[in-house]
């Protein structure tokens, strides 16, 4: 059964020094507030898994949190490049920061393969990418997290992929009841998936209500499957929960210029992070 | 999106229109009613959108975050917009968008935008110059994009034209055009077809039916085929009678403007 | 587009002898009318597969309209057996039935892999069971649909099951639009995979709406991807549609004399079905 | 479901109780208040349902049809009843219930009832005499046991006890509990620990740790051990001092009367 606890008490208690880390949330639902609370409460050596690493991992990454960041599409949406990220992978400011690159489709594959208890999943893709070449580099067997797979029905060679078992996964969801259990709707991206492919998890939600009325394209996530549930109003932004914020678009425009420049990143942690 | 990308290209000529508007009339017109389309980030989502908005309302809009059938009435802040979840016909999960939707092939037309795209086809998101580990310039990666250009039916690109952006053979492959030429796509057991067009802010590249080398086919008011050859980096072929692409009507224009102008909340 | 046609029309542009019919709704939204029509066009030579048989298979193939049955569960539930099926499997009337059996697990992954357009899907399944040993018995390389496959990444032993893909899926729904988006809700069973795995597909619905709106719990079909159509209001009796219509228990248990008995089911047959 | 299934054991014997609900009232006394229990189809929906309404009301029932967490104020018509789906926490497809749910191994117990079980706690739904394709009797089949009979963390299997369904060794092994013993579930890379209990309308019987051979360790009241070998097909072991199980509690036989005399919908 998930505990509902403050923000502050499910990082510390979820979250470690060297852990993988999934925090998901495909666009809407990002969760920004639980992000921030890694970077005061200092965590370092974390192996950041995310689809779309956004300005949360940015952020992250920025602070020196992250040695490894696993993505599929790390961009500023609409923007432009993720600054702190370049920084990392080209110029090792603050740390050095190795990559593992997949698709979108690679990467909720290896989700899906995690939630269901499987080593590995099975998809079209990746044949003729770099991608693929890039991964088997240096290695004759084959990738770590991509190789091919041969049907044993038909003969037919398919790619698969790796799972992911993050230790922890924190996703952001519009509700949760006083038993803990968490329901999310709107584009649902891959956290199901990512909860249930993890060890722990952490869950922020807009609001802890008596109890959790059906909502159209609601998934309910139970409270058994959970570990901490936080109440966290606003903890999306400046992505959005939908029914309850908007995305803050100016915040990403503005991003741009705060994540192009150290100086100008540094100030901004200590202003809006560890003040 | 638009004022975000922000190029020279948004300004518009003494024609009434700019390049990027041609540009996006042109890849909407691409588009019939009736079609499912993958809508790929990025320019690809104002043309798609105009064309639902013109001559194709039954276009069905799919979006990599799970929304199938979205009817914006502006264009989405982003591919995971509300708007896109508020009025789609259903909106799924992730992974069931790329498993159920998109791998089975059972989507016609995907519309794909590219940093660097080679007269294959080929499209480069990852990085340029330098190598993998060590880039010149590192682009936010794959996305969708590789498993979009790889099943749907056929697929368009939608990209600015310059020297550094059309090259002989891109710097990464993220995602397969032709590969190295005919064969490659049936070789790879690529299910698609592979794209049919690339439309530009200059013109419109379809490939050659036997060397499967992007040709100038189509080009717009104004532009010259020397203009063209020289924003591409690769030899490029000009098909015997390029089509002169019809200027964008006042329809299209007025569509597009009140798509830009509105975000999606009015 | 799915075309909105009557019911007739619908089996009789759909369904053709020889197909193989996926009818699908587990426990809830059996689509027992169009069953009755395909019994009533006297369709001939049909592979029929279903998770749960249920008596819209057991009513089908003492008719006389199957030669194989692909399924996991063959009972009547909270009943007893399905007579007409085992006196088909066990006597060959009204004609030899083969069968192609599995477990719930694989038949749905067997689903799964036809929507997602892959040859096999992986499950932990199987493992020491005689439906794996009957499977591949006789077949030196392994069954036709349970195989062995191996994990690329850890050398792990799964199971890999063949994908399913019909020639027509049909199912019940509560709703349609003018369109033909097909909507429905409550237990959800396999139908989704079922019409994404096959060439065509049939929708039975309670109503068609001007508008389908959103409802817990609710999937939704797109026109696009539903050949078919056809308005039948108590469709699924004498299963339920939830919100429209209770399970008759009664004839559940009603079937088990009729069933048992080759004139009273010809009898039923007449009565019921062709009158 | 129990006026259906008809046997004598419905009986009400001069105790004041018959012996399916002295087998049902024990199922029920297994489970755990907080446990997460994945319900197979028959007599286990009984007892579980009766632990939530007595001393387990935070059980967790998990139906093959996608209901998770499903709270119904009686029995289901079946595991696919309305109820279930309008009081569960969740509701699921079946492909998602048995990939995302059961597979990992996330659930504690599995409920399983069988047509025959083996001294093993190998169980047969399948076919019962002469051979698979030409059996004296053809029983309904898999349905979810083989999987839950795998994964789940334990399973528990409730059934009669007659000289027919108590069998040296299964005539078709539909879902395994220990296969031919100790090391098989390792070797076929079952992840979940196997058969802990067979609760029957006699006593109890567990594994012996070193043969997993399943022993008789609970009887209840009024039962002789010769009478509960008489309904063994093997020569079975009886524990040093077997457990005499308590008699229903009349809060058990009220609560499990009010269950089975309500069907789903009062």
């Amino acid at each position: 059964m998930a505990e509902i606890v403050s923000l502050s008490q499910a990082v510390r208690q979820a979250i470690h020094d060297g852990d993988a880390v999934a925090m998901e949330g495909f666009t809407h639902l990002i969760p920004f507030a639980a992000g921030h609370e890694v970077i005061r409460q200092r965590r370092r050596e974390l192996t950041l898994i995310r689809m779309t690493p956004d300005l949360i991992y940015d952020q992250l990454i920025g602070a020196g949190c992250a040695r490894k960041l696993v993505f599929s599409w790390g961009g500023n949406p609409g923007v432009g490049s993720l600054h702190r990220f370049r920084d990392a992978v080209q110029r090792g400011w603050p740390t050095p920061l190795e990559i593992e690159e997949h698709s979108h489709a690679g990467m909720a594959n290896r989700y899906v393969a995690g939630a269901s208890g499987l080593p590995f999943a099975v998809l079209r893709g990746y044949n003729g990418t770099d991608l693929y070449r890039q991964e088997t580099l240096g290695n004759g067997r084959g990738g770590t997290t991509i190789r091919p797979v041969t049907c044993p029905f038909t003969g037919e060679q398919l790619t698969a992929v790796a799972a992911i078992r993050p230790d922890v996964a924190v996703i952001h969801a519009q509700r949760a009841d006083r038993f803990g259990n968490v329901q999310f709707w709107g584009i649902t991206g891959v956290q199901k998936e990512a909860v249930l492919a993890s060890r722990r998890s952490v869950a922020t939600v807009e609001e802890i209500v008596d109890a959790l009325e059906p909502r159209p394209g609601a998934m309910v996530l139970p409270s058994w499957t959970v570990s901490y549930v936080a109440q966290v109003p606003g903890g999306a932004h400046p992505s959005y929960a939908l029914g309850y914020s908007a995305r803050d678009n100016g915040y990403y425009l503005a991003w741009d210029a705060i994540g192009r420049d150290r100086a100008a990143f540094t100030c901004w942690l200590e202003e809006n992070v560890y003040s | 999106m638009t004022s975000q990308a922000g190029t020279n290209h948004a300004d518009v000529s003494e024609l009434g229109y700019s390049a990027d508007e041609m540009m996006t009339v042109s890849a909407a017109r691409a588009l019939r009613d009736g079609m499912t389309c993958f809508v790929g980030i990025g320019l690809p989502s104002a043309a798609a959108n105009l064309a639902r908005a013109t001559h194709a309302p039954g276009l069905v809009l799919i979006y990599e975050s799970g929304a199938i059938g979205a009817k914006p009435n502006g264009l989405p802040l982003s591919i995971g917009d509300g708007i896109l979840a508020e009025t789609a016909d259903a909106v799924v999960s992730v992974p069931e968008i790329f498993n159920y939707w998109l791998q089975p092939g059972r989507i016609d037309v995907g519309f794909l935008s590219a940093a660097q795209v080679d007269k294959f086809g080929n499209i480069n998101t990852t990085v340029i110059g330098g190598d993998y580990r060590n880039p010149a310039v590192r682009l936010p990666g794959a996305g969708g994009a590789p498993e979009i250009a790889a099943s749907c039916r056929e697929v368009i690109v939608v990209v600015r034209q310059t020297i550094r952006s059309f090259v002989e053979r891109v710097d990464f492959v993220t995602s397969v055009g032709y590969g190295s030429g005919p064969g490659d796509r049936e070789r790879l057991g690529l299910t698609g077809s592979g794209p049919k067009k690339i439309i530009t802010d200059l013109g419109v590249l379809e490939p050659d039916p036997a060397t499967l080398e992007f040709t100038l086919t189509g080009m717009y008011p104004g532009v010259s085929v020397p203009a063209v050859r020289e924003r591409t980096g690769w030899d490029l072929a000009v098909a015997a009678e390029p089509e002169l692409i019809a200027t964008p009507s006042t329809a299209e224009l007025d569509a597009l403007r009140r798509l830009e102008g509105s975000d999606h909340d009015d």
